[in-house]
């Protein structure tokens, strides 16, 4: 059913865009949620009455992107008693802007590139976009939540492209990334928990101890 | 050995002081005075001979040794050259080497004999001394290179000896030029003026005099004559390139050396009597035209 | 090879004795002496055997190492310098012993003592590898080891730092003959010296690159200006020991790269040959002429090395336009010259070092113009040092004129080769660096030993022991008898020069027999010299027996109380020179009244080395905001890397490969 | 079986040791499980273990090295960090050990992976295994420094997902493989798409590039070393890297397969010449000894790049450069610690007079240097000279001009800085040196000068079939 799977990405880059825009960290963590959610329904949606396999990949991605990791990074910016503005590098408006630019970049990109499947074409753009906003948000936004935010919707980005071809990459591998990636997020979480006791901010600029 | 080597070999032992005596005797003669008689310094030499000594207490075995080392090395050196016309008495591929560094042991000692006194003047001569040396060694080996071009051999015996004869015709101007510079190495080698003035009174104007101011009696008397020896020597470089007398026979040869002797300490008479000593910051410049001359000679030969 | 490798290991035990009985020192010394003397009289056997005309021994060992198997020989050339590594290293480890027992309540000597032997093994190594893997490992041990050895007085920053500086020198050198090496091998099967051989034919325009990374790489440890900057510093600060050592053996082993790379090749190009000529001329003439700049006697004599490194490489060039122009006998001479003059210098420099840490024992100072008059207090020092000062200078009766007079034969004769008579203008440097020679040797030996003392310590100075002095009277011994005896040391040498040139040994007897008559006259003057010398000396006591002797002060010119401050210094000295030379040289000169002062820091390191190194250090840190500690900066490194890689895959996509 | 239980036995050493209560049973479960896996290891030697899963897990030769020389650093640092661990208790230190053989667990699935998502899989442990271990003094320096640390390495290890995922998409020319399994990678290397194939090979280079520390992905490196306890900077300099090396190995093993080679090679070249420069601008006047060991690191990873990049021989060179970085990094890392232990944070600038105070890894730092530089007769000394000859045999003489010019002024910097440490006054310090804590940098050494004059047969055989799957050969 191509109509649920075009919409469910174009939710996935909307979601993106809210990262992009919004001035609150709750309202970042929020979005990155749904994104998880929308990723977990995605194989669903790609491979109606799927397999085990399907099933299982679609549990642990809800489970893991849409509920434990926000509800993690929330626990970690709780005690932070700073300001939650985002306080980006580069202004709001501006990153929607590079947020649009990454899209039509990525359609271009996958114009030349020979994808596997025509009926799945519109994955790679997307996949493609996520990964260029992520890469984005990691480098424009100074909090160190929001970093974290920024990978998360790198690897997710990065998971849209794995889709392409869940068949091809077996369950194991799968969930040994979907771990890994668990495993990141958890660590970050608990170092920004460490961040903000000591600098009592979210701030990571203020880590330039150590240069040359 | 031939008779005509020891003869001549004597002879210049012989008549070695006399040029001094001889170049004196022009200089006063020329500014207008008598001056010392030509023989003057056998009895000076005969005088220190018979005297004690005096030392200073600061002088070692050094002060003692650099006389005989001066009068012995020139005396080897001598044998080094062909004096009869045709053969030295040494004489082997190489030996214009062994002559200068002969010269060179002679003056090495004497240097560190003017050093041991601790006196300032005699340091200052020293250095002096080693620093014209410094210049004067490229002309003359500049001057034995250009023997070796023209004649093919490699021995101041072979070289002034034999071939020499058949080589000026073909390149006389080259020649000419290694006499020119040969002179002027004589010059200061001799300690003569324009380098050095013998005849001054002055310590501070010194090169040679100062060096020797500690030694006396007969050491005194070695340094003077083994000094006028080695004048001597140059001298009779000089007449060999100008004259080679291989053709002659040998009482003629050994005759027209000490003629060729004489008219050299006359020419430095005349030298000292026309022209003034130069400061000592010009004698660098005065023997490295000494050593462009020969080089120019070498570099002629070269090509021709 | 069995006794070489015999006396090797000897000397390695010696070293560790040191080690083993380091709470007894008496035992440990006697262990290293016995050890290490009986060793390099083993290890010199087949030395001697193969110069005396024996079969060159070789031994090949699996190799542990991709690059073909370990191959150990003693062929004439290894030989020869085997003979200088064994008497001189011998000699100067000996003379350790007890120059460095005062040491020992401060410092880790036993440690010393055990590099001085490892030093010794590394260098007898190199000179008989015979293929690139253990020849860049002695070499490279030797360097490093000859480091620590230099920084012995590590707690002085100028010991650090002269250290550091040869530390570099020599590394940037072993680096060069790394990709020497690395180079070679391409063309060559193996990396044993008898494959790169074979493989010269093979090499691009006849192995210029091989001869240019040789210069480079071997020049390094040479010392031939320019590269020579590390030298003074490190052979001024080691131990006196260690400087005669280095400066003795350790620098030779760049001459014997050379050497080597020459046999293994061939004929190196006419370029490299003025080119190594005009080096050759540059670093004598420089070299000694900065050597009389100098007011510490250590830095002076390290001069003199480059000096003499100068004369040896002006032979050098003579073999390699002798063998480029096949002038048999010109390429013989020259390079049994470079060989020879090798020799000398080693026993001569070493045994000047060795006459200089005497002095500095005796009184604490290296420099010249705080001594003087030490010729009472220490008169067998000064016999030796005097030995030495005639012997560098190339004076005769002593082995110096033997060598330089080989030289100049080279010189002279290349006026019969058309192609290279150009040449015989080096006779005039070669001149000129002898005269200097001798100002530089006046001055030291005048300023040092003659005249009085100039300061209180240098008064209290005093003959040193039998372990220091034994040493010493050996070597000087050995320039006496080469310098009387030349036919002894100048035959072999030719049929080492002749194996270099790779022509063969009736070349080298057709010059024997061009140089024999020279060699005995030479021999002949010698003697008489010295017979004359002795007549002249009993004739003048004859004389003076029964005649008023007087001693008293020396005459000041009517001055009545001279002083020892009064002396003509050192420096003044050498003043005139300084001044007429001093453009050529780039030495600085300053009057001020009643004060001359002439400056000893190195012309190159000043204003070459420095500078490069401190450009190099800011263009570094031009660099260094790259790491301010900002993450997104990183971050925005890394999708930049990404960004470039993509481009260029979108430009070489439809390149080969896809 | 065995090549699970390579993975097994660490992990399980990990949980035991985590759930020991005594610090003594902690240690001594880390030495049993870094001796037990290294006893598998040498089995692994003696009996070729056969593949597992479909050919997923699998030990070639290069593998094989990996594996060994991991394994034998780690039992190294297992010894070493037992005397560290008396020495000072890093706060957290219960899980100290338990990190510790994770990472050897994570490392060893690297290097028996065949499969590039099982691979990756693996590199992120390792990453992740250590993280903790860096963090251990919980102050602000070390917070930073593991921040930096995750963030980028964690950025550079998702795009290296992307170019797996990149992978699996240029295989899909030849359904018939198994997807991702590196021997139907190779067989079947004409059927990929050269496209995919090319973008593939870019984003793991940009990633497993950044976890090697090729610049300009390095700038956590010398963060990261400065910060973390000196045994764990050395186990990521020798072990860490080496793992993201093979990664590096395996995907370039595929480019040579599907011969895009052209397109490979410069840039290789090109990134390991600019660590190289990198390294070198950063190794100039730098003080701090631990980060430049750090910089230092990056010179050695930018030689492998270009090692693999010549091919040849220099593919040899890049596989044994690789063992002997691991080793000299190690030892220079712990000799580094044992001069640091007693001043406890990061490096006070004016280290000095090593060679008075601590004679032994005064001496060891000496032997470092010059091990690390190249001299020989150690071991990086012959590595790197193959490279060289690789670069002469290509023909790429300024590329051999260039990589001499700048060692050498590595040399001076890391001479003047090491050089100056060991000799000089000594700081007035009351450490005495344990015999634990100078044993472990001691075999090191040891082992270093062993590789330089002696490369035993077998290893030999293994560097020239690793050599050979690279398309190279071995000298």
């Amino acid at each position: 059913m191509p109509r649920v799977v075009e919409l469910l990405l174009l939710l996935v880059i909307l979601t993106s865009f809210i990262v992009l825009g919004t001035t609150r960290l709750s309202a970042c963590i929020r979005a990155v949620a749904v994104q998880g959610l929308l990723l977990g329904l995605l194989p669903l949606a790609l491979y109606p009455g799927g397999s085990l396999h399907i099933w299982g990949l679609a549990g642990g991605t809800v489970l893991l992107k849409g509920v434990i990791l926000p509800r993690f990074l929330r626990w970690a910016i709780r005690e932070a008693a700073v300001r939650r503005e985002v306080e980006p590098r580069v202004g709001f408006a501006l990153s929607l802007l590079v947020g649009v630019v990454a899209v039509a970049a990525a359609f271009a990109i996958s114009r030349i590139l020979p994808l596997p499947e025509r009926e799945r074409a519109m994955l790679v753009p997307v996949a493609l976009a996520t990964v260029i906003i992520g890469l984005f948000v990691l480098t424009t936004r100074s909090k160190a939540v929001l970093q974290v935010v920024g990978y998360l919707i790198l690897e997710n980005g990065v998971y849209l492209f794995g889709l392409t071809h869940v068949e091809r990459v077996p369950f194991l591998v799968e969930v040994g990334v979907l771990l890994d990636v668990f495993v990141a997020v958890f660590i970050m979480g608990i170092v920004v928990f460490h961040i903000n006791r000591e600098f009592d901010s979210l701030d990571s600029t203020r880590l330039t101890e150590l240069t040359d | 050995m031939k008779w005509s080597v020891v003869v001549s070999l004597a002879m210049l032992f012989v008549i070695a002081p006399l040029l001094p005596g001889i170049a004196a005797k022009t200089r006063a003669r020329l500014t207008g005075r008598r001056g010392a008689p030509v023989l003057q310094p056998y009895r000076d030499l005969a005088r220190l001979w018979r005297k004690g000594a005096v030392y200073s207490r600061d002088t070692s075995r050094v002060f003692r040794f650099a006389p005989i080392v001066l009068v012995a090395t020139a005396a080897f050196a001598a044998s080094l050259v062909p004096l009869d016309g045709q053969r030295a008495m040494l004489s082997f591929s190489g030996d214009f080497v062994a002559f200068a560094y002969l010269l060179a042991l002679g003056r090495f000692l004497l240097v560190l004999a003017a050093l041991d006194t601790g006196s300032s003047f005699e340091g200052m001569g020293a250095s002096r001394e080693v620093t014209v040396a410094a210049f004067a060694e490229p002309a003359l080996f500049l001057a034995f290179v250009a023997l070796v071009l023209a004649t093919g051999n490699l021995s101041l015996g072979g070289a002034l000896g034999g071939p020499l004869s058949q080589a000026w015709p073909g390149a006389v101007p080259a020649l000419a030029m290694v006499t020119v510079s040969l002179f002027l190495v004589l010059l200061a080698e001799g300690s003569r003026v324009p380098v050095d003035d013998p005849a001054t009174h002055l310590e501070l104007t010194m090169i040679h005099e100062v060096m020797v101011l500690d030694h006396s009696g007969p050491d005194f008397a070695m340094i003077l004559y083994g000094h006028a020896l080695k004048l001597a020597l140059f001298g009779s470089l000089l007449v060999g390139t100008l004259i080679p007398r291989a053709a002659l026979t040998a009482p003629l040869a050994i005759a027209v050396l000490a003629l060729g002797l004489v008219v050299v300490a006359v020419a430095v008479g005349i030298v000292e009597s026309v022209m003034a000593r130069l400061r000592l910051n010009r004698v660098p410049q005065f023997l490295t035209a000494a050593s462009a001359l020969a080089a120019l000679g070498v570099i002629l030969l070269l090509v021709g | 090879m069995i006794l070489f490798f015999a006396g090797i290991t000897s000397i390695l035990l010696g070293g560790l004795g040191m080690l083993v009985w380091r709470r007894r020192p008496g035992l440990a010394a006697w262990t290293f002496a016995v050890l290490v003397g009986a060793g390099c009289a083993l290890a010199v056997v087949p030395a001697i055997q193969v110069l005396a005309g024996g079969a060159a021994p070789e031994m090949r060992v699996p190799a542990g190492v991709p690059g073909g198997d370990w191959v150990f020989g003693v062929d004439l050339l290894s030989a020869f310098f085997l003979l200088l590594v064994l008497l001189v290293g011998g000699a100067s480890a000996l003379y350790g012993l007890e120059y460095l027992a005062p040491e020992a309540r401060r410092r880790p000597v036993a440690a010393t003592h055990l590099l001085t032997a490892f030093e010794i093994a590394a260098l007898a190594l190199v000179v008989t590898a015979r293929s690139a893997m253990p020849f860049l490992m002695a070499w490279e041990v030797m360097a490093v080891l000859a480091y620590f050895l230099v920084a012995f007085d590590s707690e002085q920053a100028d010991v650090r730092r002269a250290g550091l500086i040869y530390l570099i020198g020599t590394h940037t050198g072993t680096l060069v003959l790394i990709a020497l090496f690395a180079f070679w091998g391409q063309f060559a099967g193996a990396l044993s010296f008898d494959a790169l051989a074979a493989a010269a034919p093979q090499l691009p325009a006849g192995g210029a690159m091989i001869f240019t990374l040789a210069l480079v790489g071997f020049g390094f440890k040479a010392g031939l200006v320019p590269l020579h900057f590390w030298l003074p510093g490190a052979h001024g600060v080691a131990p006196s020991h260690v400087s005669a050592l280095m400066s003795g053996v350790v620098i030779k082993m760049g001459i014997y790269g050379l050497l080597r790379t020459v046999s293994l090749v061939g004929p190196p190009p006419a370029w490299w040959g003025w080119l190594i000529l005009c080096l050759g001329l540059a670093s004598g003439v420089l070299g000694v002429l900065w050597a009389l700049t100098q007011h510490d006697l250590k830095r002076l004599l390290a001069y003199h090395s480059v000096e003499n490194i100068g004369i040896i490489l002006l032979g050098l060039g003579i073999g390699a336009l002798g063998a480029r122009y096949d002038a048999s006998m010109l390429a013989v001479l020259g390079f049994a010259g470079a060989a020879l003059h090798a020799l000398n210098h080693a026993l001569f420099k070493s045994l000047l070092f060795l006459g200089a840490g005497a002095v500095q024992r005796a009184t604490g100072t290296r420099l010249i113009d705080q001594l003087g008059g030490l010729e009472r207090r220490m008169p067998l020092t000064w016999a030796a040092f005097l030995v030495g000062s005639v012997a560098i200078v190339g004076l005769p009766p002593l082995n110096g004129f033997v060598s330089e007079w080989i030289v100049y034969q080279g010189l002279l004769q290349s006026a019969t080769v058309p192609p290279m008579r150009a040449a015989v203008f080096a006779v005039a440097g070669l001149a000129l660096i002898g005269a200097l020679a001798l100002a530089c040797f006046a001055k030291v030996g005048g300023a040092v030993f003659l005249g009085r003392p100039r300061t209180a310590a240098t008064e209290r100075g005093r003959e040193v022991g039998g372990g220091l002095l034994a040493p010493m009277g050996a070597l000087a011994a050995a320039c006496v008898v080469i310098g009387v005896v030349p036919v002894l040391v100048v035959t072999p040498a030719l049929r080492v020069g002749a194996s270099i040139a790779g022509i063969g040994t009736d070349s080298a007897s057709e010059a024997a027999a061009a140089v024999g008559p020279a060699l005995q006259w030479i021999s002949f003057m010698a003697f008489g010299l010295v017979a004359m010398v002795g007549a002249g000396w009993w004739l003048r006591r004859v004389l003076l027996r029964r005649r008023p002797q007087v001693w008293t002060e020396t005459w000041g010119c009517a001055y009545a109380r001279p002083n020892p401050r009064m002396q003509y210094t050192a420096a003044s000295f050498a003043a005139p020179l300084v001044v007429a030379y001093g453009t050529v040289a780039g030495v600085q000169v300053t009057r001020e009244p009643g004060h001359f002062h002439t400056h000893a820091t190195d012309v190159v390191l000043d204003r070459v080395v420095f500078p490069l190194w401190a450009t190099v250090r800011t263009w570094a840190l031009t660099v260094r905001p790259m790491q301010q500690g900002r993450l997104w900066l990183y971050l925005l490194y890394l999708l930049g890397a990404l960004l470039v890689l993509l481009l260029y895959l979108a430009f070489r996509a439809g390149g080969p490969g896809s | 079986m065995l090549l699970l239980a390579l993975i097994a036995v660490p992990a399980l050493a990990a949980v035991i040791a985590y759930a020991r209560r005594t610090p003594q049973w902690r240690a001594t479960w880390l030495i049993v499980g870094a001796l037990l896996h290294l006893a598998l290891v040498t089995v692994a030697w003696v009996v070729p273990p056969l593949p597992l899963f479909k050919g997923w897990l699998a030990l070639d030769s290069l593998g094989l090295i990996v594996l060994t020389t991991v394994s034998a650093l780690f039992a190294v640092v297992g010894f070493y960090a037992v005397g560290y661990l008396r020495r000072e208790s890093p706060r957290g230190g219960r899980a100290f050990a338990s990190y510790l053989l994770a990472f050897l667990a994570a490392a060893s699935l690297v290097a028996v992976s065949h499969h590039f998502a099982v691979l990756w899989v693996g590199l992120e442990a390792t990453t992740l295994a250590v993280a903790p271990l860096i963090y251990h003094r919980h102050d602000r320096r070390s917070l930073e420094a593991v921040w930096k640390y995750l963030v980028i390495s964690s950025v550079g290890i998702a795009l290296a997902l992307l170019g797996v995922f990149f992978l699996a998409t240029a295989q899909a020319g030849a359904p018939s493989a198994r997807p991702l399994v590196l021997e139907d990678l190779i067989t079947d290397a004409a059927r990929l798409q050269p496209a995919w194939l090319k973008a593939a090979f870019i984003f793991l280079l940009v990633g497993f590039g950044t976890k090697m520390g090729l610049a300009p992905m390095h700038t956590w490196k010398p963060d990261t070393y400065g910060e973390a306890p000196s045994l764990v900077g050395g186990l990521m300099a020798g072990a860490l890297t080496s793992c993201a090396f093979l990664g590096l190995a395996r995907i370039t093993q595929v480019a040579v397969a599907a011969d895009i080679a052209p397109f490979v090679q410069p840039l290789l070249l090109g990134f390991g010449l600019l660590s190289l420069v990198v390294a070198a601008a950063f190794l100039v006047g730098q003080t701090d000894l631990k980060r430049l060991l750090a910089y230092s690191s990056v010179e050695h990873m930018g030689l492998l790049a270009i090692g693999l990049g010549l091919g040849g021989v220099g593919a040899y060179g890049a596989v044994l450069h690789m063992i002997n970085n691991a080793f000299v990094k190690g030892l220079l890392f712990l000799a580094v610690g044992n001069v640091l232990l007693p001043a406890r944070d990061g490096t006070p600038p004016g280290v000095s007079g090593v060679l008075h105070r601590a004679p032994v890894s005064g001496f060891l730092l000496l032997i470092g240097l010059f091990a690390v530089t190249g001299s020989p007769p150690f071991g990086p000394f012959l590595s790197e000279f193959a490279i060289l000859s690789a670069a002469f045999h290509g023909g790429h003489y300024w590329i051999a001009a260039t990589v001499l010019g700048l060692l050498a002024v590595i040399f001076v910097s890391l001479g003047a800085r090491v050089l100056g440490a060991v000799y000089g006054a000594a700081a007035p310090t009351g450490a005495r040196e344990s015999a634990w804590l100078a044993a472990a940098p001691v075999v090191l050494a040891l082992v270093v000068l062993g590789l330089g004059v002696f490369i035993p047969r077998p290893l030999f055989q293994a560097l020239a079939a690793a050599a050979g799957t690279l398309g190279g050969w071995a000298p």
